[in-house]
């Protein structure tokens, strides 16, 4: 009788901290995360300055940054629908994101490949420039890996309303890509 | 063991896998162990390894829907694969870094060895770098991770009333991360060039043929993550999972000494991996951060480095501050002295460390401006350390010491870690630093703040809860005697090092004028007598383990939550669930009481 | 109580009255041959003279505790004194003070001694490579195996290095300044008294970072002389180069002698006044 | 029961999720991401006009930083629960 009892405790104690547990772990992670951006954001700056070269392609960075701006606002509303019970909504907004992750991706492949000739890695500005974009692209690639998880998962019908921390852990894995983005496209590319 | 060959197994094959995926890629010609191949092959062989040692049947298949499987049962071979279970992580943590401790100290007896003649006698230049580096990086390795890993992860979910950390399967990764960490690392000198020293200073390490560099970097990269990853789990383990009545401020010191640690582990440990990235992009990708003729810098390794690797030696004495004070307020028999302002000085040496890191680079050409700041804000570090000497001083005041072996250590502590923060002020100062930079001096002085801070904080804590880990008492007389033999053992090997230093010998060389060498005779003899005492500490935990007298649930009458449960304790760390009541330390107040266990603790939430 | 304080007192004056004794008289520093190294060693000494009283108290404190309050068991225990917010406040108060004092002397007054002016009688050029150390006076001389440098000078070092990092040390200068590719980092140096490698070892240029292989290798000797030996040195060592320099040297050695002449007796002139 | 307070503390833990009905949570989604467009659009217009625009683009930056962070992270909800 009391071990039966304090199995129940030692669950309802899991069941009450869990949720906040992987809240919190996820912002710290984060957390740790912006440093390692702020490193290279800030190797960027001290190597050159303000300085870029005229032949970047700025069409092209602007339309990446709308794609991951879109992408953005779909996993926003993947979260939203899973929360509130709407399956079906969740798995075609979760599709959405995935999509223009690779977009995005496929993107930053055909922008490298102008790239290299323009600015190779072996100048200055191409250090900086490879070494970010590759490091978000990198994190955008995880973060899509990460939503075809939560996405098949979310298929095989995982998720609910009252059970749905892995996409929001998710979503907000890709907000967060999103949110380097902010600072890593003008340090790049405007500045 | 099925897990691990497993893990071996995958692990090999994914390295192969990975270096021949890297190799088409890139087109297929060229040999199969060039630096890209290299890279790709250790990243594959590391996943290989999680996944193999239990992180695919305990994890990874919940990815894909399927149920998690467990690999066996709970006996001795609960150590050798993916184990959740905090305590056993801890000890984990604890026997592998013991190890680690081990071939490094290895190495420092090889280069006392070399470092006994003035020439080169016993080996050679580039044998003597290979080593050095390997020393240096293995020490600070166990240094950084020894205490937070092994105590951190058995103690803290016990000292805060919790059944487990707040992510038990991170807690496994970030241990079994180590063992190909160690791998890459004992094998980068065999594979060519390994000499930049640990803190791997580019050009040099750029510019250092062969793959010996590359593992290295790989290497640390991983070591990096495992120490991200841990103190992500304390920090969330400590917010979250406290027992009921267990507020922030009745926290044991030791659990606030590895939160303030996993604070700074957690936040600047990025930029060690984001220097090493970038030494490794240097070196595969042909970027071009530390290429002057390009318009790369070193100093900007320096600085981002250094953003870590100073805030990196908070890590390692922060948890033996806790260790120590913990050890010395039970052993006083008094409350810890000025707990608060302990607590506060704590957060305020995380905060300080993270804006003092220039003080490493006054000799490196960096602009004048900075010298001045720098050296102001690394002086105002010796206030909040200085609180910590007066809890430890106001605690042992009037206390009913009992002399024990952990309390050895913990005073030999602060008389040590003491002469290594004085001597620190010398280093914070611009004017004497210019000339003692890069001297023995500076070799002095951080052994006696890491072995005399941190590592003898391990050593003490490996004594102090012993009883508790293994349910057995370790040989009180030896210990005693290895105590001492640390404590003063210390001393006469590294204060002659200040006066070498002084008089012109630089770090990290095999040959050195020939007038230095009756005292570095005298440096090397004592250092081998320092070694051998190893041996009084290894032989007596081992036979104790086995053989030792049956401890009590609470040999040293201590009242933190730990000692309130069996040794070892049970599976879920309490058999009923503990309700906090009172601060930890309440000494001499008849009838106060820490914690009362019952089995309604759940619900309070 | 008051007993205990008045023993402790007594142990620490003492302690410290024997420490401050030992660090003012016996020093173990070894006398250095630039201005800049008295500024290291008024510093050092300086710090050793702060640093005792707080050692001695430290030492007595547990001493005294260790040898005092010893009790064998945790069988009872000490009074409940878990906090004094004065004695908080006085230690920090107190510790504060000490650090700002470090701060000010020798850390402030030592910063602006050892710098100096930023003005220099004479300039010398200093290239590291793995692993040798080339050094290039005003007049075009290079030499790979010594570096001579006149007494009573001012002299500044440009520093830099070719591939890896490297740090220009000479022990007996009490300064270094590191080597860094693609930069020229400074520093100066005023020379006071005249010695030579054979009679002391720190007298050599050292690398002082990391730099590989032959790291430990990498020195050379260093003579502080006479000015007049000096000239006649580095005269000598131009018209005479040593057989490894004279093809580096080559064409340009004659044409830069009538320059070198100029500026030499510009420098002797500023010396004068 | 003590059941039901549990579930209820459990609930609060995760209002940032099950707080909100469906149509406000798009509102504010469509609204935020119309305003993080703009700011682009308008940082995209500085950079064009303005040589070196270190200045003038930071508080553009900052407010599309700090609009992601609230609105689609909603980062004060970890501010706000802080212990128990």
């Amino acid at each position: 009788m009391a071990a039966v009892t304090l199995e129940a405790a030692h669950s309802r104690a899991e069941l009450l901290h869990q949720p906040r547990s992987n809240k919190l772990g996820l912002w710290i992670f984060m957390a740790s995360e912006t440093f390692l951006f702020s490193a290279l954001i800030s190797a960027r700056f001290i190597t050159s300055g303000v300085q870029k070269p005229e032949d970047l392609n700025q069409a092209l960075a602007f339309g990446l940054t709308c794609v991951l701006l879109v992408s953005s606002i779909s996993a926003y509303l993947a979260e939203a629908f899973i929360a509130t019970g709407h399956r079906r909504a969740f798995l075609a907004a979760t599709r959405v994101t995935i999509v223009f992750g690779l977009i995005f991706i496929g993107g930053v492949m055909f922008e490298w490949r102008e790239a290299l000739h323009n600015f190779p890695p072996g100048t200055i500005y191409g250090t900086a420039f490879f070494s970010l974009i590759g490091l978000h692209a990198f994190h955008v690639l995880t973060g899509v890996l990460g939503l075809a998880v939560v996405l098949n998962l979310g298929a095989l019908g995982h998720f609910g309303p009252s059970n749905s921390w892995p996409v929001e852990g998710v979503v907000k894995y890709w907000h967060f890509v999103d949110l380097m983005w902010v600072i890593i496209y003008p340090a790049l590319y405007l500045f | 063991m099925r897990p691990l060959f497993r893990a071996i197994k995958w692990g090999i094959g994914g390295y192969l896998l990975g270096a021949v995926a890297a190799w088409v890629m890139a087109g297929a010609s060229g040999p199969l162990n060039g630096p890209i191949e290299v890279t790709v092959g250790f990243i594959a062989g590391l996943i290989g390894w999680i996944f193999g040692i239990g992180g695919w049947n305990n994890w990874g298949r919940e990815w894909f829907g399927l149920p998690p499987k467990d690999d066996g049962k709970d006996d001795w071979r609960r150590y050798f694969r993916f184990n959740t279970d905090h305590k056993v992580v801890g000890v984990q943590y604890l026997v592998a870094f013991i190890a680690v401790m081990g071939i490094g100290g290895i190495m420092a007896m090889l280069m006392r060895l070399e470092l006994a003649r003035a020439g080169t006698d016993f080996m050679s230049e580039e044998t003597y770098n290979k080593v050095m580096s390997m020393h240096g990086i293995l020490m600070v390795a166990v240094a950084v991770a020894g205490i937070l890993g092994s105590f951190g992860n058995y103690l803290i979910p016990l000292m805060i009333g919790a059944q487990d950390m707040a992510f038990p399967r991170l807690n496994a990764l970030s241990f079994w991360l180590i063992p190909p960490v160690a791998v890459a690392l004992l094998s980068a000198p065999l594979l060519g060039s390994f000499e930049a020293g640990w803190t791997a200073y580019p050009p040099l390490s750029v510019l250092a043929p062969g793959d010996g560099q590359l593992l290295f970097n790989m290497g640390v990269i991983a070591f990096g993550l495992s120490s991200i990853l841990g103190g992500l789990n304390i920090l969330t383990t400590v917010t979250t999972m406290r027992a009921p009545g267990m507020t922030w401020g009745r926290l044991p010191i030791f659990v606030w000494a590895g939160f303030s640690a996993s604070l700074i582990s957690v936040l600047f440990t990025q930029y060690f991996a984001a220097t090493l990235v970038m030494i490794q992009l240097d070196r595969i990708a042909g970027t071009a951060f530390f290429d002057a003729k390009a318009g790369g810098g070193t100093l900007l390794y320096e600085h981002l480095f250094w953003f870590y690797s100073h805030p990196a030696v908070y890590i390692m004495v922060l948890p033996a501050f806790g260790v120590s004070l913990e050890i010395i307020t039970h052993f006083s028999r008094k409350p810890l002295f000025a707990y608060k302002a302990v607590v506060g000085a704590f957060l305020t040496i995380v905060g300080l460390s993270g804006i003092v890191w220039a003080h490493h680079m006054f000799t490196s050409g960096m602009a004048n401006y900075f010298h001045a700041p720098f050296m102001a804000l690394t002086e105002a570090i010796s206030i909040p350390t200085g609180v910590v000497f007066l809890a430890a001083i106001g605690t042992m005041w009037k206390g009913r010491i009992w002399f024990t072996a952990p309390m050895i250590m913990a005073t030999g502590w602060v008389f040590n870690f003491m002469i290594g923060g004085i001597t620190g002020i010398f280093h914070a100062d611009v004017a004497t630093d210019l000339q003692l930079h890069d001297t023995y001096f500076v070799v002095a002085h951080f052994h006696f703040t890491i072995i005399g801070g941190s590592i003898m904080g391990l050593l003490g804590g490996t004594f102090y809860w012993f009883p508790k880990i293994t349910g057995r008492m370790y040989n009180e007389r030896l210990g005693k005697i290895f105590a001492l033999w640390v404590t003063i053992g210390l001393n006469v090997v590294f204060l002659p090092m200040f006066w070498v230093g002084v008089n012109g010998m630089n770090r990290r060389v095999a040959v050195y004028p020939a007038d230095l060498q009756r005292v570095n005779e005298f440096i090397s003899a004592a250092a081998f007598l320092l070694g051998a005492g190893f041996l009084l500490f290894i032989g007596n935990l081992l036979w104790s383990a086995v053989k030792g007298p049956k401890a009590s649930d609470n040999p040293w009458n201590a009242s933190t939550l730990e000692w309130s449960v069996s040794s070892p304790p049970p599976h879920h760390n309490f058999p009923l669930l503990p309700e906090v009541v009172g601060h930890p330390y309440e000494y001499g107040r008849p009838g106060a009481r820490h914690a009362v266990l019952s089995t309604t603790g759940a619900t309070h939430g | 109580m008051r007993r205990e304080w008045l023993v402790v007192g007594a142990i620490w004056a003492a302690l410290t009255a024997l420490g401050e004794f030992v660090v003012t008289t016996w020093t173990m520093l070894p006398e250095g041959y630039s201005r800049e190294s008295h500024v290291v060693n008024e510093a050092y000494v300086l710090l050793l003279v702060m640093a005792v009283p707080v050692f001695a108290f430290m030492v007595t404190m547990l001493g005294y505790s260790i040898v005092a309050f010893r009790h064998p068991g945790a069988t009872e225990d000490g009074p409940n004194l878990g906090n004094n917010k004065r004695v908080v406040w006085i230690w920090l108060a107190v510790t504060a003070a000490l650090d700002l004092a470090v701060l000010i002397n020798p850390g402030f007054v030592g910063l602006r001694d050892i710098r100096g002016t930023q003005s220099a009688d004479m300039a010398i050029e200093v290239v590291g490579q793995r692993w040798s150390w080339t050094v290039t006076y005003e007049n075009g001389a290079t030499s790979t195996t010594e570096m001579v440098v006149p007494v009573d000078t001012r002299i500044r070092f440009d520093v830099t290095s070719t591939d890896v990092l490297h740090s220009f040390w000479v022990p007996g200068f009490g300064l270094k300044v590191d080597a860094v590719p693609g930069r020229t980092t400074q520093m100066y140096v005023t020379t006071e008294r005249t010695g030579d490698n054979a009679d002391d070892s720190r007298l050599r240029v050292q690398c002082a970072e990391l730099c590989g292989l032959s790291h430990a290798d990498m020195a050379m000797t260093v003579r502080v002389v006479e000015r007049a030996e000096y000239d006649a040195w580095v005269e000598d060592l131009k018209n005479n180069p040593p057989a490894a320099a004279q093809q580096a040297a080559g064409a340009t050695a004659t044409t830069a002698a009538g320059e070198q002449n100029d500026q030499q007796a510009g420098a002797a002139a500023g010396q004068e006044g | 029961m003590a059941d039901t307070s549990e579930r209820q503390r459990f609930d609060e833990l995760t209002t940032e999720i099950h707080g909100r009905p469906l149509g406000q949570r798009l509102r504010i989604g469509l609204l935020v991401m119309v305003a993080l467009a703009v700011l682009t659009l308008v940082e995209y217009a500085i950079a064009v006009e303005v040589e070196h625009p270190l200045l003038p683009l930071l508080p553009f930056a900052a407010l599309k930083f700090v609009l992601i962070l609230e609105y689609f992270m909603h980062f004060s909800a970890v501010l706000g629960k802080g212990d128990h």
